[in-house]
């Protein structure tokens, strides 16, 4: 191996750092230079973590010694399969997300801080992905969230700022709650390389303090993916912000910095498996809660946080069955949820940026006068309902299968409820905001620009050739692979310290 | 001992947070959490009879308190300080929009 | 060890009082005066680094909240009889602390900290970074990786503060610029 | 509040006498920071509360002669520039963050490259920064008052 293919992995946060960096230098000089960096370099970050797989695929695991420092006394960056399935996700998506920003953050002043926040945003979630370190989790995840709070309060309307401060609030109690975590570790183990809290945490017997510490990083990460009992933050933060921004926060934040870290520390690092029945139960409550919940909104984009709620807890429910055919569900529904429900939320933007409203009452029949939009947005629906041949429904029939064979038929039944009910809900948005009557002020609304219209089409495709990643031939083993290192969590500290030499 | 007194300063802190109607007085209580969680690690790589891990010329190295908590902390800290100075902010804009710090008052959204 | 608990127990009762005023500028100076008792705990406890660090953010952040609550006469709201949120947050913190203590024997006990990986920066780090202040070495040098996320949420942080403190959010233009 | 803008006269010469020697202490911790307790974090927020001194002291404007918002804006980016491109040289020794400035003699002030310009360049940062922060909390405390 030369000695490029390790140097990539710190340009997964060191890229948009620097480029957000010299936006903020130069982008008041010249208008169009933000548009042009931010485009290439999530461009460059989606080819490159495409790269990554790759080398993964052929290699097996990479660690990587910042500083050159020796893992437990310095800082290492670990890229294994479950980094890398994260890792294309993220930056594939936020290339999409940026595409369709160029045009619809037109609207907003300040557009060169609206990269340089989105880009740390990034490069906040692509740290805690990369990371093999438990304080520099910490340090990241804070970049992400303290990113998205500027994020969502970007437009300063009242709604905006009281979103904003509400989702700060929980954040921040988030945030105290794993560094707590992360302090008992460390005068536990007296280190911070995850791999060597695995080792040593898996040679002493079963402790309080353990269970503590996952109860406390259960939190916190619960928090921070709003899981059910903390979820009455999201819908307030993911309606209120900029249609690009709920689409990122909905689609990727709280997966990479809830549910992967929470997968990533219980599974591999306190391999916590007493936890799964908690995963479950959670799981399945928010996915059921959240779905009622949603049936009942009037607004389009508040609906959609509250059913991402709902989705959130299938990829729970189907990681918490720990089967791995379960974690392979849970996963390909975290991929397909991210892909769908950033569509949903830039379809609700495109409605919004068309006609200045999201009260499904007040819209209707934008068929006729925003195809593009409309097509997309069905596609979606399809999706997220788990209607065949979308990707959606093999996820969910891969979890609902999952729980059967493991012998949880009760949890399969409200699968299969909740997916009901969000057909309900979808329907109920077709049917208000696309078909029926057009009403007669949007007679002279026309279509989005073509660079937003573009990007939908984009992971509308996505949508509806998702479902052949779950053929070996045509995906590899990247989606099994990525399962398998949760399955095998045990294993990691084993194979982190191989991979150093 | 140490510990527990160290951990009832970070309830005093929740119980701003969870139970105060206040944006000031729930950053007060945020501040308070920060406050005790840093000072838990300080305590965490405390050793009696120390000496500070700072090296002077022909010095014995022994007995020297652990000094990655202080590092650690030190990046808390200047997280705190950042996350205090955005809600802050945050708090401006919201004063200047409602002309209260009541949370009470500016219940514009639902649950 | 009885004068960090004497610190502690101070701090306790300062940050009761300060949230428990009425008067919102006595409350933040009561803050003030707690981070300056941790200030000195961390001196007692042979962290002069963080003393000083945690003294000059304890002053920035005081400007910054007087900043905010000077000339806005408002004391705390009246009680509502809500006493839910009340309940709710003092059993929050009964629950952290009744998990907390049956775990406080199962660390390493008060001053005889573990320390396998910091024996290793104590030994080598003098030769292996050349900069004496030890702290300085870890934060820069091996684990220079944090100091970046650090300074870099700084700089996030700095970049929200402004753009929440913008002037006008959007731009005023066209007929679709109706907000709720 | 009297027609000018900031304290009263005692005040005044106090800071003028004062600000200069905070500064000064700020750099002095700054360059000293790879031997002594202190560091960039430290000496910067001490640079950025010279300035708010200042500020304070003169009410806002003659601090914003001294540094416009739009220098600061970019000296705070430049220092962040300084600091990820200290991270980039590392690799041509290898490795993200590698030490490749060699460690000098040790207890001088010429010593460890890395950490002495890694310090100056997040209290460059750092200042620039909150003194941003404040300048514009400041400012949007003006408007309320209208």
């Amino acid at each position: 191996m030369t000695g490029i293919n390790y140097n990539m992995i710190p340009l997964f946060v060191a890229l948009p750092l620097t480029v957000s960096f010299f936006i903020i230098l130069f982008g008041n000089r010249v208008r169009w230079i933000s548009d042009v960096l931010c485009t290439l370099s999530t461009l460059a970050l989606c080819l490159l973590s495409l790269y990554a797989v790759g080398v993964v695929n052929g290699h097996g695991t990479i660690t990587y010694k910042v500083g050159g420092w020796f893992p437990p006394v310095g800082i290492c960056l670990v890229l294994d399969s479950l980094s890398c399935f994260m890792l294309v996700i993220v930056n594939s998506i936020t290339m999409i997300v940026t595409i369709y920003a160029i045009s619809y953050m037109e609207r907003y002043t300040a557009k060169n801080k609206f990269y340089a926040l989105f880009l740390l945003m990034l490069a906040g979630m692509n740290g805690v992905i990369i990371t093999g370190d438990m304080f520099n989790l910490f340090v990241f995840l804070e970049i992400g969230s303290i990113a998205s709070y500027g994020l969502v309060a970007f437009g300063t309307e009242e709604e905006e700022l009281e979103a904003s401060f509400k989702y700060m609030i929980m954040g921040s109690i988030a945030g105290l709650l794993i560094l707590l975590g992360i302090g008992l570790l460390y005068s536990y183990t007296s280190t911070l390389n995850m791999a060597d809290i695995a080792r040593v945490v898996s040679e002493k017997n079963d402790s309080k303090l353990i269970v503590f510490v996952s109860v406390l990083f259960l939190v916190g990460f619960g928090l921070k993916g709003a899981l059910f009992p903390f979820h009455w933050w999201l819908p307030d933060a993911h309606s209120s912000a900029p249609a690009p921004i709920s689409a990122m926060l909905s689609g990727l934040l709280i997966k990479a910095l809830g549910v992967y870290a929470l997968i990533r520390i219980l599974f591999s690092v306190l391999n916590a498996t007493s936890f799964l029945p908690v995963f479950m139960v959670l799981g399945t409550m928010s996915m059921v809660i959240g779905v009622f919940l949603a049936v009942v909104q009037w607004d389009f984009k508040r609906l959609l946080a509250y059913s991402s709620i709902s989705q959130v807890g299938y990829i729970m429910l189907g990681v918490g069955l720990g089967t791995p055919l379960g974690i392979m569900g849970g996963l390909f529904h975290l991929f397909n949820h991210s892909i769908f429900k950033s569509l949903l939320f830039l379809n609700s933007g495109a409605v919004d940026y068309a006609t200045g409203t999201r009260d499904l009452k007040e819209l209707g029949g934008l068929r006729e006068r925003m195809p593009v939009s409309a097509s997309t947005s069905l596609v979606a629906s399809m999706s997220i309902a788990g209607l065949p041949p979308f990707n959606g429904f093999w996820s969910k029939l891969i979890i609902i299968i999952a729980c059967v064979n493991a012998g949880h038929p009760v949890y399969a039944f409200w699968a299969v409820l909740a997916s009901i009910m969000t057909l309900t809900v979808f329907m109920k948005v077709q049917k208000y905001v696309f078909f029926s009557e057009l009403k007669e002020k949007f007679k002279v609304i026309k279509e989005v620009p073509f660079l937003m219209q573009f990007s939908m089409v984009l992971l509308a495709l996505i949508c509806f050739f998702g479902g052949l990643l779950l053929v070996p031939a045509v995906s590899g083993d990247f989606l099994q692979s990525a399962a398998d290192a949760i399955t095998n969590g045990k294993e990691y500290a084993q194979i982190v310290f191989q991979s150093l030499r | 001992m140490t510990y527990f007194l160290c951990m009832i300063v970070f309830a005093v802190g929740l119980y701003a947070v969870v139970a105060k109607r206040n944006l000031i007085k729930i950053i007060i209580g945020v501040m308070v959490m920060e406050y005790a969680l840093n000072m838990l690690f300080v305590l965490f790589g405390y050793r009696l009879g120390g000496r500070s891990p700072i090296l002077e010329r022909y010095q014995e190295i022994k007995d020297i308190v652990d000094p990655i908590p202080q590092a650690l902390i030190l990046t808390a800290i200047v997280i705190g300080l950042a996350t205090t100075a955005l809600m802050v902010a945050l708090a401006i804009r919201i004063y200047e929009k409602y002309g209260t710090f009541d949370i009470t008052k500016i219940r514009k959204l639902r649950g | 060890m009885t004068d960090i608990n004497l610190i502690l127990i101070l701090m306790i009762f300062g940050s009761i009082i300060a949230i428990e005023t009425k008067d919102m500028l006595s409350s933040v100076v009561i803050v003030g005066v707690v981070g300056l008792f941790q200030s000195l705990a961390f001196l007692i406890l042979k962290a002069p680094d963080l003393a000083i660090v945690q003294l000059v953010v304890e002053i920035l952040s005081l400007v910054i909240l007087l900043r905010v609550i000077i000339r806005k006469e408002e004391s705390e709201p009246q009680p509502h009889h809500d006493y839910f949120p009340m309940l709710l947050g003092i059993t929050l913190s009964a629950l952290v602390l009744l998990f907390f203590f049956p775990i406080i024997h199962e660390l390493p006990e008060f001053g005889h900290p573990i320390m396998r990986v910091a024996k290793e920066y104590i030994e080598t780090g003098l030769g292996a970074t050349g900069a004496p202040n030890l702290v300085s070495a870890i934060i820069l040098d091996f684990r220079a990786y944090d100091t970046l996320g650090e300074a870099v949420v700084l700089f996030t942080a700095v970049c929200g503060a402004l753009v929440v403190l913008r002037k006008t959010g959007r731009k005023k233009s066209g007929e679709s610029e109706t907000e709720t | 509040m009297n027609k000018e803008p900031g304290m009263t006269l005692i005040v005044k010469t106090v800071t003028r006498l004062t600000v200069g020697i905070i500064l000064l202490y700020g750099i002095y911790i700054v360059l000293h920071g790879h031997l002594s307790p202190g560091g960039g974090f430290a000496g910067g927020v001490i640079i950025a509360l010279s300035f708010v001194h200042l500020m304070l002291a003169y009410g806002k404007d003659v601090a914003l002669k001294k540094i416009s918002m739009p220098v600061a804006s970019m000296l705070e980016s430049f220092g962040a520039i300084l600091f990820i491109s200290i991270a980039f040289l590392g690799f041509i020794g290898g490795y993200f963050f590698f030490h490749t400035l060699g460690k000098g003699e040790p207890f001088s002030l010429l010593s460890a490259y890395m950490v002495l310009l890694s310090n100056i360049a997040i209290s460059l940062k750092v200042g620039c920064g909150l003194f941003l922060v404040l300048v514009s909390i400041a400012l949007a405390g003006k408007e309320i008052k209208k």
